[in-house]
């Protein structure tokens, strides 16, 4: 008999706070809010914790904290958790924005405080299942489960247009994730439901290289096949080219702390899901198509850049170029270097924080405007001035704006140097092509600054309150983090480059 | 004389006197009499099966969990009886046939 | 020979008692014979070697149900038989030929289906050797607190449960003005 | 002297933390944060002095100081890639970091003047502290990774300055444009490391040079371009970009929507001089390639072409951004031509008199609060101490004897001569006659400025009557009149050891080029040896082994050819004091003597003069035609597409086929199944609750007894 163990902790901190949110009365919002922080405070704390446990010279994962107990014995399905290099920053990141999420909510939320705060919870009990999990099966259902806080948030609590862009979002993931369970079942049946069949690790390590099936009279090669399956699934949620639609729509109506979730952690866990399932189950396949993932990496950073730059809808465009940022990190993954699957685990890090800095600071001038363009739809000018009325405002939206944009010193630099070092040796014209997108990337958020900070002041604006102390105190976090990590990003790299280099280690082989 | 078939004798008149109060009467508190019967002779019952088998108490235990119902149920349902009474002047059975008002 | 006696004094008292709950038209009355009649069913716990079993009998019913039971009585009907209302007897009569009847006839079909499985359950019990009666309170008391521990704690939870539903229900409340 | 974290990165992190410190107290305690920032700098000068004292004590050429440390380690198993950054000092260095915080020094101290009665005071400084420790940060560097680092930092920085006033709609426009247009170049610069990486494994400089050295690059192709051309070009747009060479040159002028200060500092010493440096310091990789010509050519129409547009300038610190551009075009032609160090010179003598000019320019500016020079004229009595500093500089620029600039110009263009004759490439000769034409230009347009701003009588009488009168002051001119006592020949071309005699027209000997040799082909094996070390290792180095210094000028060459090239040399020295005189002649004649008419100029060439004043129509090409008529709608198509397109019918049009399945599917399922099968279910159900609805009577003691009976029977079934 073992207590329950700092994994476990983590993950069901949240719906204990859930529990906490649901018992309190509703007209008690003060304390809902204030148990909500504690709980993600505490969860938080609990990450840091898991961090100064974590051993870094294990390529795999750490065997000391991980956890597998039979759930459904009849079909082998294990509570498997586990932590490696690739998940503990996208844990610390989960930890790190749901805290701030919170605090950011807690003016901003007007309508149903109690059920929004509970799905919060909810969400990020989800998302730390999806980057714990070590079984397939369990992987599904947090997957899943995930859907239904964020279908809700977006539904209940978004913006005009809300309704579409939540059933948008929740049937374009759910399509995606179908796909996946194919490939679920698929696995399952072919491993011979053995007591391994869900488990991800034994899947791992390139098992499925010649087993083919026949395919409406086809032979297919399993591998290949279900490869693909598994990358469309991810792909959505990335969302990699084709597949990208939902984004704006569903950045633009979320609230802000929900467009702050869902670019920050949730758009990873399709990253993630690539490199702990489909990169190492199909390490084969992978192979065979890096060239074309990175093809599709590429049309993300300059199509995701110049549709950005046209936007006028502020929102929309960091939604954009969300979309180009994690072209990059499909880059990355693409090249299979050290260099490129580091920047790209690094990139997932540095993005998660740049882009929640952008989302807050638009949350933040929307409290105050109510509305988010740049130009309107008349032509005139939505803000203008902006420097000159909120000063504070104005410097934190700056260095969120250069992370953003990779400015040497913050955080996104140092990923994407290492993305590009990476791929240079793999596909140089990729590179040079992709290198634009690094241009258009400074373009389109100089010119929105350009247009929103500069110039005289718009007399809509002057009587906007800088910003209020909470607000700073959610975002210096996030400053610090990047400022941080742009200087010194040693923690983070040392912490994952054991088991990205394993991941590099495997696809070198096939 | 001491044996199980005289117990259960026993527990079964106990449990048929209860059926006819819980019928017979129209009173609710009388009917909750009736009630205590029957537990105690389902309780009677398991102590006696525990003596007469393998006498390794579980009956007592779930005699004693019975006493400790019954004392619950007589709480709740009094209490019910009473609330009832108040709103409604009367403890009269046929009057608690409605779901509402 | 003692044990014999008590336990058919013990029988006559429970099954005495337990008939003249049924048979008594007065409600007060009633509860004093089921007084008795539970009294009795102490005496037979004793008789067969569970003494923790016959004291706690004691203390709860003797001690606690029936006084609640002659509280409520008390508490609910002290003017005689006044007609409500709704027009019915503010504390009900205790039931008439009728119900008698109906309740007869239920008990009757009951009593045959029971006895009819008493009697293949006394034909199929064999003679056993009556274990020597010992005192029983200290292994009660270890299987409650390891076997049982699950069954024990939810029975206080029901208790406190019980405890407080109950003033929560007999609370009397202001008529709402809506 | 040891070289050690405490000795070596206080030049950099002083103004670091400066910057950092002040960008909390700013706000509250003004005045301290601006002492702090130029306390910092001022430290940090006095450390450089103290490295180019041991540099000239030791002087030698092979004197260098290599010393790194691990940024990030990725290696992980059998993969091995390790980020190391760290610092290379060498003589060329030495004399940067000297020039660098010299100069920032004395402009922080004028800043404290100039912008004492600006609402963002502080504010000011803050970023001239970033700046300076991301400069010499730069200068440090060993390698081109952190060049870069430094490099885009100094971009935001030169961002946040030109847009300073930021409630002015021309800033904004003129900072973005300057960051864009520089990004260019660097993305281009990013591009050339990541292709010397997958050659070298790092981009150490001397890692580089070894490499090369090594012929590591023969036989590689990038893109089907030989990898050394590739990588070259790629570096060299990173130059073009920072040092406002053609085509990229666009952003430099707007530039001076800054602070004043700040256009001396970033904008004519250090940072677009930067880009100068990265090509110096890549110098093996530019010939390599076979890029001299062309980095010539580019270097000559810059020079020329900035020449001829300052000439129409009528703003004070418009034509003092194209001169910069011009001299930045001078330097580039040194590199196209092979003359490191004069290339190097004249990067060093430039940033003493241009940032002197803009500080003059600044005070001419303070004084009158007016930056046209139609309305100003005669100011020489007013502002005695800022004539006599702009006067010693006009003649550096101009390239009058005995100054500064004089000694570092005509080196290059002699050379430029020398190849111009000598070379079978004959876009030499045109990279010469843009030389020697831009230094005609030069010494026309800077006198220009000079006479319209401070000859003559006052052309705008309440100008001019409101004009302050100059007083000495130790952070108002002094630092003009510090500046412009290096733009004295002296410094540069003097010897420090006594070896040799002080040669004004800079030959033999003098300091500058015994101690700054070109690492070309022939030098290259040197750096074999060089290796670099751990900081906090001790100092394994002898410096009594190291190599003497001694100026080699004619290495290699055969005693005809030397004599030949020394030949051309002092024609092309005799040549551009004639062209000087004459160009300050014409403007003397133009502005003093009147006996020239310019508007005669200008009507007779009045296209040219349109298109001068127009920037040869540079920015109508990128901003009117590029960016409006077609990135701009592209992305609007684009964004239309992604939206109105693709979202709607591909991905929407998922859902309309399933609305269309769904009516269908809602027909049979309302007419078959609902009305036909579910509601004859319901009807059924209804009948049965008649009946059913008695047996809920509500009578509890019913229930009971149907319970009993029910249960009876069941176990009655059970048993039997």
């Amino acid at each position: 008999m073992h207590g329950l163990d700092l994994l476990s902790w983590i993950l069901w901190m949240p719906i204990i706070g859930v529990l906490g949110v649901l018992l309190l009365p509703n007209e008690k919002t003060t304390a809902i809010k204030t148990w909500a922080l504690i709980n993600t405070i505490i969860t938080f704390a609990l990450t840091l914790v898991l961090w100064s446990k974590f051993n870094q010279d294990i390529p795999g994962m750490q065997q000391a904290l991980s956890v597998r107990i039979p759930w459904i014995p009849q079909f082998h399905i294990y509570y498997a958790l586990g932590v490696d290099g690739i998940s503990l920053p996208m844990i610390l990141l989960t930890g790190l924005l749901f805290m701030l999420c919170i605090l950011s909510s807690w003016t901003q939320i007007k309508k149903s405080i109690k059920a929004y705060f509970a799905l919060l919870l909810l969400l990020q009990s989800t998302v730390l299942g999806v980057f714990m999990s070590l079984d397939f099966f369990l992987f599904y259902v947090y997957w899943e489960v995930m859907l239904l806080p964020m279908f809700f948030l977006i539904g209940v609590w978004g913006g005009e247009n809300r309704e579409y862009a939540a059933v948008k979002f929740f049937l374009y993931t759910f399509f995606g994730s179908i796909l996946m369970l194919v490939g679920i079942v698929a696995l399952y049946y072919v491993t011979g439901q053995s007591e391994n069949s869900f488990n991800i690790l034994a899947l791992s390590g390139g098992k499925f290289t010649t087993q083919t099936l026949s395919l409406f009279g086809q032979t297919v090669s399993f591998s290949k096949l279900f490869f693909v399956f598994m990358f469309i699934g991810f792909a959505i949620k990335v969302p990699v080219f084709p597949f990208h639609t939902w984004l704006p729509h569903a950045h633009v109506q979320a609230p802000t702390a929900i467009s702050v979730i869902l670019a920050g952690v949730l758009l990873k866990m399709g990253t993630y899901g690539f490199l702990r399932i489909a990169f190492p189950i199909f390490p084969d396949s992978a192979k065979y198509f890096a060239h074309a993932i990175a093809w599709l990496g590429l049309i993300n950073v300059i199509y995701g850049a110049l549709c950005a730059m046209a936007q006028t809808d502020v929102k929309k465009l960091i939604a954009y170029s969300s979309v180009s940022h994690m072209g990059f990190v499909m880059l990355g993954l693409a090249a299979m270097t050290v260099q490129g699957m580091n920047g790209a685990v690094l990139q997932m890090f540095n993005h998660g924080t740049s882009t929640a800095m952008m989302f807050f600071m638009i949350g933040i001038i929307y409290e105050r405007s109510h509305h988010r363009w740049i130009v309107k739809p008349d032509g005139s000018r939505g803000y203008g001035g902006l420097y000159t009325q909120l000063p504070v405002y104005s410097i934190i939206f700056i260095i969120g704006m250069f992370a953003s944009m990779g400015l040497p010193g913050l955080s996104g630099f140092i990923s994407e140097a290492l993305i590009f070092i990476g791929i240079y040796e793999k596909y140089t014209t990729i590179t040079v092509l992709a290198l634009f997108g690094l241009l258009i990337g400074a373009a389109y958020l100089l010119w929105m600054f350009k247009r929103m900070f500069f110039g005289d002041v718009n007399p809509e604006i002057k009587n906007y309150p800088d910003m209020t102390k909470l607000e700073v105190a959610y975002m210096v976090p996030l400053c610090v983090a990047v400022i941080l990590f742009g200087i010194w990003p040693s923690p983070i790299l040392n912490m994952m480059k054991a088991s990205v280099g394993q991941l590099v280690s495997l696809l070198a082989t096939f | 004389m001491i044996n199980l078939g005289s117990y259960l004798a026993i527990s079964f008149a106990l449990f048929v006197c209860g059926i006819l109060v819980m019928i017979a009467r129209k009173n609710i508190i009388a009917m909750l009499l009736g009630i205590e019967l029957i537990l105690n002779a389902s309780a009677l019952n398991f102590a006696a099966y525990t003596k007469f088998t393998n006498n390794n108490l579980d009956g007592h235990i779930v005699s004693l969990f019975i006493i400790v119902i019954a004392a619950a149920e007589a709480a709740v349902g009094l209490g019910i009886v009473i609330r009832f009474f108040q709103l409604r002047e009367s403890i009269h059975i046929d009057d608690a046939a409605t779901l509402q008002n | 020979m003692f044990t014999n006696t008590l336990f058919l004094l013990s029988a006559l008292v429970t099954l005495g008692g337990a008939v003249a709950v049924v048979y008594s038209q007065n409600l007060m009355h009633a509860c004093i014979y089921l007084l008795a009649s539970l009294f009795g069913v102490a005496g037979l716990y004793a008789c067969i070697g569970a003494d923790f079993l016959a004291a706690t009998q004691l203390v709860v019913y003797a001690g606690g149900v029936v006084i609640l039971m002659l509280f409520a009585i008390m508490l609910t009907g002290g003017t005689g038989n006044n007609i409500n209302r709704y027009g019915l007897e503010k504390v009900a009569a205790m039931g008439n030929k009728k119900t008698y009847f109906f309740a007869g006839i239920t008990a009757v079909i009951f009593s045959l289906v029971i006895l009819k499985i008493l009697a293949n359950v006394l034909k199929a019990q064999p003679a056993s050797v009556l274990a020597a009666n010992e005192p029983t309170v200290e292994r009660l008391g270890t299987i409650l607190a390891t076997d049982h521990i699950l069954a024990f704690e939810i029975s206080s939870i029901l208790l406190l449960g019980a405890l407080i539903g109950a003033a929560v229900i007999s609370r009397p409340r202001k008529e709402r003005h809506d | 002297m040891d070289y050690t974290l405490s000795t070596v990165a206080p030049i950099v992190l002083i103004p670091f933390f400066a910057f950092v410190l002040n960008a909390f107290i700013v706000k509250k305690f003004t005045k301290l944060a601006v002492a702090i920032s130029t306390g910092a700098i001022f430290v940090s000068f006095l450390f450089a002095l103290r490295i180019f004292m041991d540099f000239m004590n030791v002087y030698s050429v092979g004197y260098y100081i290599h010393k790194t440390f691990t940024w990030f380690d990725l290696s992980a198993g059998s993969h091995v890639f390790k980020v190391n950054m760290g610092i290379y000092i060498d003589n060329m260095t030495a004399v940067m970091l000297l020039m660098v915080t010299g100069a920032a020094t004395l402009i922080h101290v004028f800043s404290t003047w100039y912008m004492h009665d600006d609402p963002r005071f502080g504010r000011f400084f803050v970023y001239l502290s970033l700046f300076t420790s991301a400069m010499l940060g730069l200068v440090l560097s060993d390698n081109l990774l952190s060049v870069f680092i430094f490099w885009e930092l100094m971009g935001f920085c030169s961002y946040s300055l030109i847009g300073f006033y930021y409630e002015k709609e021309g800033a904004g426009n003129a900072s973005m444009k300057a960051f864009m247009t520089t990004r260019v170049g660097d993305v281009f610069f990013l591009l050339g490391i990541l292709a010397l990486w997958s050659v070298v494994g790092n981009v150490t400089f001397v890692d580089i040079y070894k490499a090369i050295g090594a012929g590591a690059f023969n036989n590689l192709y990038a893109l089907g371009i030989p990898l050394a051309t590739f990588a070259g070009v790629s570096v060299f747009l990173g130059t073009m970009g920072k040092s406002a060479q053609v085509p990229l040159q666009v952003w430099l002028p707007d530039a001076m929507w800054g602070p004043t200060p700040c256009s001396a500092l970033i904008h004519a010493a250090t940072m677009v001089a930067a880009g100068v440096y990265l090509s110096l310091r890549m110098y093996p990789l530019m010939e390599l390639g076979h890029m001299l010509p062309f980095i010539a050519v580019i270097g000559g129409i810059t020079a020329f072409g900035a020449a001829t547009i300052a000439l129409v300038q009528t703003d004070i610190k418009a034509v003092l951004a194209y001169s910069t551009i011009s001299q930045l075009g001078y330097m580039v032609i040194g590199i196209g031509v092979g003359s490191y160090n004069a290339s190097f010179m004249h990067l060093i003598t430039h940033a003493v008199f241009k940032a002197c000019l803009f500080l003059s320019a600044g005070s001419v500016i303070h004084s009158i609060h007016c930056q046209e020079m139609p309305q100003m004229g005669g100011l020489r009595k007013k502002l005695p101490y800022t004539f006599f500093a702009m006067l010693l500089c006009c003649f550096a620029i101009a390239g009058v004897p005995f100054f500064s600039g004089f000694v570092s110009k005509d080196r290059i263009l002699g050379d430029a001569l020398v190849l111009a004759l000598t070379n079978a490439n004959h876009i030499y000769k045109l990279v010469a006659l843009l030389g020697f034409g831009g230094a005609f230009l030069t010494a026309f347009y800077m006198f220009r400025m000079l006479f319209l701003t401070f000859f003559g009588e006052p052309r705008d009488h309440h100008i001019y009557d409101h004009a302050h009168d100059e007083h000495l002051g130790w952070n108002s001119n002094v630092p003009l009149l510090i500046l412009s006592l290096f733009t004295l020949g002296l410094f540069y071309s003097g010897s420090f050891t006594g070896q040799g005699e002080v040669n004004l027209f800079g030959s033999k000997n003098e300091w500058f080029s015994t101690l700054i040799h070109k690492p070309d082909a022939t030098s290259l094996h040197h750096f074999s040896e060089y290796k670099a070390e751990e900081f906090g290792s001790v100092d394994t180095r002898d410096k009594v082994q190291l190599t003497p210094a001694v100026y080699d000028e004619n290495h290699g060459m055969s005693e005809h050819v030397a004599h030949e090239i020394h030949q051309i040399h002092h024609i092309g020295a005799i040549l551009s004091i004639i062209i000087a005189f004459c160009g300050i002649f014409l403007a003397y004649s133009m502005y003093i003597k009147k006996s020239v008419n310019p508007g005669w100029w200008t009507s007779t060439f009045a296209n040219w003069t349109k298109a001068l004043k127009n920037k040869y129509y540079f920015d109508d090409l990128y901003v009117g035609k590029i960016i409006q008529k077609g990135l701009l709608p592209f992305n609007d198509l684009l964004s239309r597409f992604d939206m109105g397109f693709f979202d709607k019918y591909a991905i929407d049009g998922w859902a309309s086929v399933n609305r269309w399945a769904f009516t269908i599917s809602k027909w049979f399922d309302n007419t078959i199944i609902d009305s036909g099968m579910v509601d004859g279910t319901g009807a059924s159900v209804r009948m049965m609750n008649v009946v059913l609805r008695t047996v809920q009577s509500g009578k509890i003691q019913m229930y009971f007894i149907v319970i009993v009976v029910v249960l009876a029977g069941y176990v009655w079934t059970l048993s039997f």
